[in-house]
């Protein structure tokens, strides 16, 4: 089971117990950081509350076309019921969620996809009895009914993570590494705008990680921004534009990567939440 | 066991249970026992049984024509020998050997040179898509002519597949009216009487009864079980009463497999009419008595119309001093012919199970089948069928008068007489040519 | 005390880990950390017996356990708190706490064990009629500790014990590690609290994509680059 | 060895080609359309007929025929419906109603009843599905909202109660015997008429799986958030599924009305109807197109081979049966379809350890 | 069939449209504003025939609850009950009311080679399986009976009439069954609440990785539980054995309402079954009063789809069992 999915609302159960007076709101986005583009996924307070428990709080951010921003946090710290709250898995209890200017928030998650939100997830979910190429053509025949066109659409986005030689084999087979390819694949075949990857590098080895980072950086020169939920931080400060830091259910920074590993809450959020004297 | 076993099996897998209904059989108890064997048990007797998935048959569609020499005459009986109609089933079945039997012991058949009668089982489990197929088996395997079916939706079937074969069928027990009426059969024959012949019989007999005896009937409460049978005999009193000044003041039904009558029987209880009709299986009425009791009521007159437990000797002595001087019509045996007693004793002997008023309707079918055969002296189909329609079969042990059919098929003197239970037994009461006793009113 | 050699284990078709070696020794606190999906859980899932290893051996004091069902290495003594706890929700605190002492051991000791819980864990103490799934993710998280002590383990093997804790909590959590383990018990613990984890373990080891990358003793570990960069990527 | 690969291989290349579908569709109904005529082979003394008769043939086909209607929403979809039965007994009744009381062709009756059954699918579909029942709670619901139609139709006069519907003469509605009437004097033309409705199902059940609809099917059971998070409307999706689902079904029911001539509530509704409507695709293997037919062809034969063989004593027919269908579940439950490639399998895991094993 | 409805003379509660349907609730509410004394007469009634009905439930809620299987064989794990008591008061000569544990020893065993056989092998698939499984255990039960016994109805021989309270009648039969029913509730929830054995049976049910890591042997109570479960049919069986007749057959009928009662319940609570068992028998009970026909059944599907979709959890759903 996945410790975000599972724990989100345990998470925050101290949050309660925790003050918030001071917590300053440094992260609000574009307060000091001048940022190219135009907005193309904006968060608005967005906030969550699980049977009593504030899973998220007040959380704001936007992403610009073109960018690849870090979503970064502990365990618990509430980034996949973010991911959750945007992609409409299910709505936020407030707060608002706009996607190229028009409101998704409250919309179920397949109209949100139809309106080029796509997503991963933490704990891969293939399509385990169906093959590779039939769970990315799932994802384009958002664009079209025919079958042969969506699988070229899904021959494409294979051969693009590099599973197109494996097309034919049943999902559910694949190695970790692969499902996550495939998780990739069939996100993009729906052709998305914003994509969203909640830890897809989470198990992979290096040299698939590299390959990964190679498809983002890719995915964004075609005009698609991503979100980034990750864990290997050395390949988030590497990869992202800007990154943006929760813990307990709030937003602490947002930035580019060489600052917020600098700003004290993130450390002491981190790694544990003391005498960090370095 | 018996002797005889048909010998165009012997190429075939033996599917079919063939009966050897020879005087050796006479000493052999039947393949069913237990002493608390009924007529009519609390299975739903005329439910489409809704027994598990299973279906299909076995034998090809071809009819099994008669060979030229005949030494034998093959009646097919289709019952349900196994599941929730069983209990009764098998006891039909074992009557229709029985008939065959004591056929043969007189020398067989006499216009064929003493050709004997043999019996052939199929098992329609009650369910309906059983019906047609157990029938064609019963076919491929000889039979001349069938019997059957107890369940209704069954015989609906199974007597499709005669007629269309041009087999004649003689239905042993089948309630629903529409079996036969405007269904244009030609191959189709019912001795016993339908659920709305009974159900007029009562409202005819009954009440005169009664009257006769100085009582009251002016209103009735109705307790049924809430299934094909009980609702076609409910909606046939409620169109004959009136006509004999009953009034219906109280409707209330127990469903199938019910656990008491509680509920049922305050509402009788607060309508109190003069007469509560029962029509229930056993359980269902065996479950009113004891409500009855519990609620420590009863109606001037507890009466019964084509309810299985009054006729049922288990039931009866079960429900115990309470059974006294409930009426009941249903079909019956003919006590008064010396007959009765013979079979019914040599039924007990042989099968072990009570000669229940069903069990005996089934006997009937089979004695006319044989009378028929006896009247044809062929066994073809066709010279069975002209027999048939043309037969008038006195000497049976059933409480009716001379066995005719109409054009329909429906035996035209069908007749459900009625009787009492008196001193814990059941008597033919009513009309006075069958009665062996006077009705205690 | 345990050692594991050439453990290959997965879920389905899928192999997590691919031949995973690591011993504990008795008294130790051993941490395993490493980042998300390298394995760890399911390495304690095995060792438990939740999973079953499809290749290598798991001995704990020299009885070869890979291929015992869970109720038998609790037996041995080997208890784990779960990454997600699974408490027995709809139960009350004081059954979560009686269905933790399964042995004979523990069951001998039960009334005696119950009250010291209760003193170790006030909070608990306070709330011991309350049903589990009622409680803040910290009471839930102490609870399941005390529910694992109950067992009386002889090896204590914690997954994720501070996550999703607020700071002051997972110091508390931290604090009755380092209690129960001055008392003599052996401790096998994941977390990604890797300072404070290092500083307390006795010796760690590092886990990437299924294998032990790297073993040193805590220390020297907390000292190493590498293992700060692999969490911090600076 | 050598040979047995060979074939394989031509078979795989044969299986490639675009018009291989179509071949084995033709082989397959082929076979279905001769088996009156092979059954009556006599071979070494003793005739096919003896195992399969005709109406065995038929029963079969229908159960073929309805648990490939089932497969449509519940191997598709994965939604598992328990209570088959209501689409049913809508089929025989709305078709037997309006047949009896209004003179209406049961052709057209039968549409009629289709498209009432679909409706009924909806309303149960659209409550399950919005306040998202799954698992046991789901196939409850489904056989609830079944039980509950035995119920509302035993007690209702306006549908004749427990009597139930007797199928008129053609003539009661001005037509003769024939395909018009949907009413015949023997059998074979109601084995022909049940084929083809089993090839319409199925072909239904092919387009369905080759288009955009089947594989957004499959998706939602595979996993149904992962479906939504790439746009499939799952909700719909569903509820698509159910009411086509129903409408095939319903129109099985109302060929069994016409056929077993015969309705009522304790035999269309039955509680165990839900049973056999379903049990032929599970035992074939649910979700596959082949998997019911094959299903009913095992299902329906043992259970009459069973009944006939283990006549002596009356019952013992059904202990085979379900020990049969105990072993099933257990040995097999992914469906006898999934044999061949579950023997591949084992095969290569056999020869592969061999390999691995140090 | 011309001579339906019509023909006949109206009756208070009979007759078509929508008369049928609101007649009835009128005559209910007159009859509560009247104080009718037959609505005590049949508030016992209900009482007694909810006592049945929860006592029958059970067995199917622990399964149920403990190991998410549904037992389609309960139905006739109760006709053995039955069968088990008339044969030890019939052959032997014991007590009925004695032969009541006895049908639980039996069942229990039942309940075990079940569940080892079939149950286990498959507690992992997807549960359509098990409940084709427990069917097909159904069918060889049912056809074992029905070739060892007859198809034919059986009784015990127990003739134990009602007595009188302030006017109400109370049949004895279902009186003691009632009192069984409370008692094996009663004495399951101790059980359950206060053994080290209950706790565990529900540690399991309520979340079975945690019962592997706390160190019970998960595969034991499993078998346990299915064991106990059909010990209670037995009981539920022996008992309405006291006072129904019964054959091979007779526990279709109870099955589908025990589904409705562990359903309306909550599964795996004890209380919810003894409530749904309540709330089934009230409705039959008043519902066969002042409806027509069997249309109580029909309001019994509609509370049961009703809860499915509303609270699926049921009633007790959540508490503790």
């Amino acid at each position: 089971m996945s410790a975000d999915e599972t724990n989100a609302p345990d998470a925050d159960a101290e949050s309660a117990d925790v003050p918030d007076a001071d917590a300053p709101r440094s992260d609000s986005p574009d307060a000091d950081i001048d940022r190219d583009g135009e907005q193309i996924l904006s968060v608005e307070g967005v906030g969550k509350r699980f049977s009593g428990l504030q899973a998220l709080d007040d959380v704001d951010m936007t992403v610009n076309r073109g960018e690849i921003i870090g979503l970064i946090g502990p365990n618990g710290a509430g980034k996949t019921t973010l991911f959750n709250c945007i992609s409409g898995a299910f709505p936020p209890t407030s707060g608002t969620v706009r996607l190229d200017g028009e409101v998704i928030s409250g919309l179920p998650a397949h109209k949100i996809a139809r309106a080029g939100l796509a997503r991963t997830f933490q704990i891969t979910r293939p399509l385990e009895e169906l093959t590779v190429v039939e769970n990315a053509m799932v994802g384009a025949h958002i664009h079209t009914r025919r079958r042969s066109e969506a699988r070229e659409i899904a021959m494409e986005n294979l051969e693009f993570v590099g599973l197109a030689d494996k097309a034919e084999e049943e999902a559910g087979e694949l190695t970790v590494g692969a499902q996550k390819r495939l998780e990739l694949a069939r996100a993009i075949s729906t052709r998305p705008e914003i994509l969203l990857l909640d830890e897809i590098m989470a198990g992979l080895t290096p040299s698939e990680s590299k390959q990964m980072l190679d498809l983002f950086r890719q995915l964004r020169e075609r005009g698609t921004s991503l979100l980034i939920i990750e864990h290997d931080m050395k390949a988030i400060m590497n990869i992202s534009d800007y990154v943006k830091v929760l813990d307990q259910g709030k937003g602490i920074a947002f930035g580019a990567p060489e600052t917020v590993v600098e700003d004290d809450r993130v450390i002491e959020a981190y790694i544990g939440g003391f005498d960090v004297d370095a | 066991m018996g002797k005889t076993l048909k010998s165009s099996t012997s190429n075939r897998r033996r599917f079919l249970k063939a009966t050897g209904a020879s005087v050796a059989a006479l000493t052999l108890a039947g393949c069913a026992s237990d002493d608390a064997g009924n007529g009519g048990s609390d299975s739903g007797g005329d439910s489409g049984g809704d027994s598990g998935g299973d279906s299909g048959g076995d034998t090809g569609t071809t009819t099994g024509t008669p060979e030229q020499s005949v030494d034998e005459v093959i009646i097919g009986s289709n019952h349900p020998l196994s599941g929730s109609l069983a209990a009764t089933g098998v006891g039909m079945s074992n009557a229709i050997k029985l008939a065959a039997m004591r056929k043969n012991e007189e020398g067989g058949i006499e216009s064929l040179d003493g050709a004997e009668v043999t019996v052939i089982e199929g098992d329609n489990q009650g369910a309906q898509e059983l019906g047609g197929q157990v029938s064609e088996e019963l076919l491929s395997e000889g039979a001349h002519v069938l019997t059957g079916c107890y369940s209704s939706p069954v015989t609906t079937a199974a007597t499709q597949v005669a007629e269309r074969q041009g087999v004649p069928f003689v239905i042993s027990i089948a309630a629903a009216d529409n079996i036969l009426q405007g269904r244009d059969f030609n191959y189709v024959y019912r001795p016993q009487p339908p659920a709305r012949r009974l159900a007029s019989d009562y409202a005819d007999l009954v009440p005169t009864v009664i009257r006769d005896g100085g009582g009251t009937i002016d209103t009735a409460g109705l307790f049924y079980i809430n299934n094909s049978y009980g609702q076609a005999i409910r909606d046939s009193l409620r169109e004959f009463l009136p006509e004999q000044n009953v009034e219906i003041v109280e409707e209330t039904a127990i469903e199938f497999g019910a656990s008491n009558a509680n509920t049922q029987v305050s509402r009788l209880r607060s309508a109190d009419p003069d007469t509560i009709i029962a029509t229930t299986y056993v359980a269902g009425g065996v479950l009113l008595a004891q409500a009855l009791q519990d609620q420590d009521y009863r109606p001037p007159y507890l009466t019964a119309s084509a309810s299985a437990t009054f006729t049922d000797d288990d039931a009866v002595s079960d429900i115990g001093e309470f059974a006294n001087g409930v009426l009941d019509n249903n079909y019956a045996l003919n006590p008064t012919v010396d007959k009765t007693a013979e079979v019914r004793s040599q039924f007990l002997d042989n099968y072990d199970q009570e000669f229940s008023a069903s069990v005996g309707m089934a006997y009937t079918a089979a004695e006319v089948i044989i009378q028929a055969v006896e009247e044809a002296g062929s066994v073809e189909p066709d010279d069975i069928n002209e027999a048939l329609k043309g037969l008038r079969y006195e000497d049976h042990i059933s409480a009716m008068g001379a066995i005719e059919f109409d054009d329909q098929g429906e035996n035209i003197n069908a007749l459900g007489p009625v009787n009492q239970v008196q001193d814990l037994s059941v008597r033919v009461v009513y009309p006075e040519e069958y009665a062996e006793a006077e009705p205690q009113v | 005390m345990l050692e594991l050699s050439g453990v290959r284990a997965g879920y389905d078709d899928i192999e997590v880990l691919h031949g995973v070696d690591m011993h504990v020794e008795e008294g130790e606190i051993v941490a395993l950390i490493g980042s998300n999906g390298a394995g760890k859980t399911t390495t304690m899932r095995t060792i438990c017996g939740i999973l079953s290893p499809s290749h290598g051996e798991i001995t704990y004091r020299d009885e070869a356990i890979h291929s015992k069902a869970s109720h038998e290495i609790v037996e041995r003594g080997i208890v784990q708190v779960p990454e997600n706890r699974d408490l027995f929700t709809n139960m009350t605190v004081i059954d979560n706490l009686l269905l933790g002492a399964q042995t004979e051991e523990a069951k001998a000791h039960r009334e005696e064990n119950l009250d010291e819980m209760l003193e170790l864990f006030p909070r608990l103490a306070e709330r011991k009629n309350q049903r589990a799934g009622t409680m803040s993710g910290g009471e839930q998280q102490m609870l399941t500790l005390a529910r694992a002590l109950m067992g009386e383990p002889d090896l204590l093997i914690l997954d994720e014990p501070s996550i999703g804790l607020a700071p002051h909590l997972v110091q508390e959590v931290f604090d009755v590690i380092e209690d129960i383990h001055a008392q003599g018990m052996t401790v096998l613990m994941v977390e990604q609290n890797v300072q404070q984890t290092l500083k307390l373990a006795d010796r760690g080891y590092v886990m990437e994509n299924g294998r032990i990358s790297m073993t040193a003793d805590g220390d020297q570990l907390l000292e190493d680059e590498g293992v700060v960069e692999a969490y911090l990527g600076v | 060895m050598s040979a047995i690969e060979s074939v394989r291989d031509r078979y795989r290349t044969f299986d490639e080609q675009r018009y291989a579908p179509l071949v084995k569709g033709v082989a397959l109904f082929g076979l279905l359309a001769a088996l009156p005529v092979i059954i009556e082979i006599d071979v070494a003394g003793m005739e096919l007929a003896a195992l399969l008769s005709l109406k065995v043939l038929i029963l079969t086909v229908i159960y073929a025929y309805t648990a490939q209607s089932w497969n449509i929403m519940s191997g598709y979809t994965g939604q598992f419906s328990f209570g088959h039965a209501a689409f049913f007994g809508i089929g025989a009744y709305a078709t037997q109603k309006l047949l009896v009381d209004f003179a209406v062709n049961p052709w057209v009756g039968m549409l009629v009843a289709g498209v009432l059954a679909a409706g009924y699918g909806l309303v149960i579909g659209a409550l399950s599905f919005r306040f998202k029942l799954q698992g046991h709670y789901f196939a409850l619901a489904t056989l609830a909202f079944a039980e509950l139609l035995r119920f509302v139709v035993t007690n209702m006069s306006e549908l004749r109660g427990a009597n139930g519907y007797f199928k008129p003469f053609p003539r009661d509605y001005g037509a003769e015997y024939g395909l018009v009437a949907f009413q015949f004097q023997n059998d074979l033309p109601y084995y022909y008429l049940i084929v083809g409705f089993l090839l319409v199902v199925t072909l239904v059940s092919w387009v369905i799986k080759n288009s955009w609809v089947g594989l957004y099917f499959f998706a939602i059971r595979e996993d149904e958030r992962a479906a939504a998070s790439v746009g499939v409307p799952s909700f719909r999706y569903k509820l698509i599924g159910v009411a086509v689902s129903a409408f095939f079904t319903a129109l099985g029911g109302a060929y069994w009305s016409m056929y077993f001539n015969t309705i009522r509530p304790d035999t269309v509704f039955a509680l165990f109807k839900n049973v056999e409507l379903l049990l032929p695709a599970v035992v074939g293997g649910p979700g596959t197109l082949l998997g019911p037919i094959v299903g009913s062809f095992i299902v329906t034969p043992v259970s009459e081979i069973a009944r006939t063989t283990f006549s002596d004593i009356n019952g013992l027919d059904r202990i085979i049966y379900g020990a049969f269908l105990v072993a099933i579940v257990i040995y097999s439950p992914r469906g006898v379809v999934s044999w061949p490639s579950q023997a591949r399998a084992l095969w290569k895991r056999v020869r592969g350890d061999e390999e691995v094993s140090e | 069939m011309g001579h339906l409805v019509t023909s006949v003379a109206p009756l208070p509660l009979q007759g078509g449209g929508l008369g049928r349907f609101i007649d009835p609730f009128v005559q209910f509410l007159t009859d509560i504003t009247n104080l009718e004394p037959v609505l005590l007469q049949l508030l016992a009634f209900g009482l007694l025939l909810g006592g049945v009905y929860a006592l029958t439930a059970l067995g199917l809620t622990m399964i149920f609850g403990v190991m998410d299987v549904i037992n389609f064989a309960h139905g006739v794990f109760l006709v053995v009950g039955m069968y088990s008591v008339w044969l030890v008061s019939e052959m032997a000569g014991i007590s009925p009311f004695l032969g009541i544990p006895i049908a639980a020893a039996v069942l229990f065993v039942l309940g075990v080679v079940v569940h080892v056989l079939t149950v286990e092998p498959i507690i992992e698939a997807p549960q359509q399986n098990q409940l084709i499984a427990t069917l097909g255990v159904l069918f060889i039960i049912q056809s074992a009976i029905e070739i060892v016994f007859t198809p034919d109805p059986q009784q015990v021989e127990l003739s134990l009439g009602s007595i009188q309270v302030g006017g109400v009648f109370i049949p004895l039969g279902q009186f003691y069954a009632l009192v069984i029913a409370l008692g094996t509730m009663l004495a399951v929830r101790a059980f359950l609440n206060r053994t080290d054995l209950g706790r565990k049976i529900r540690g399991t049910a309520d979340n079975r990785d945690g019962a592997r890591y706390v160190g019970i042997n998960v595969r034991r109570i499993n078998y346990l539980t299915f064991g106990i479960g059909a010990a209670l049919a037995g009981v539920a069986g022996g008992s309405i054995a006291l006072f129904q007749r019964f054959d091979p057959f007779t526990g279709e009928t109870y099955l589908i309402n025990a589904f409705v009662i562990v359903i309306l319940g909550g599964l795996g609570s004890f209380p919810g079954a003894f409530v749904g068992g309540l709330i089934v028998g009230m409705i039959q009970v008043f519902g066969g009063y002042y409806l027509p026909g069997t249309t109580a059944q029909v309001l019994i599907f509609l509370l049961f789809i009703g809860t499915l979709l509303v609270k699926p959890e049921g009633l007790f759903g959540g508490a503790e069992a």
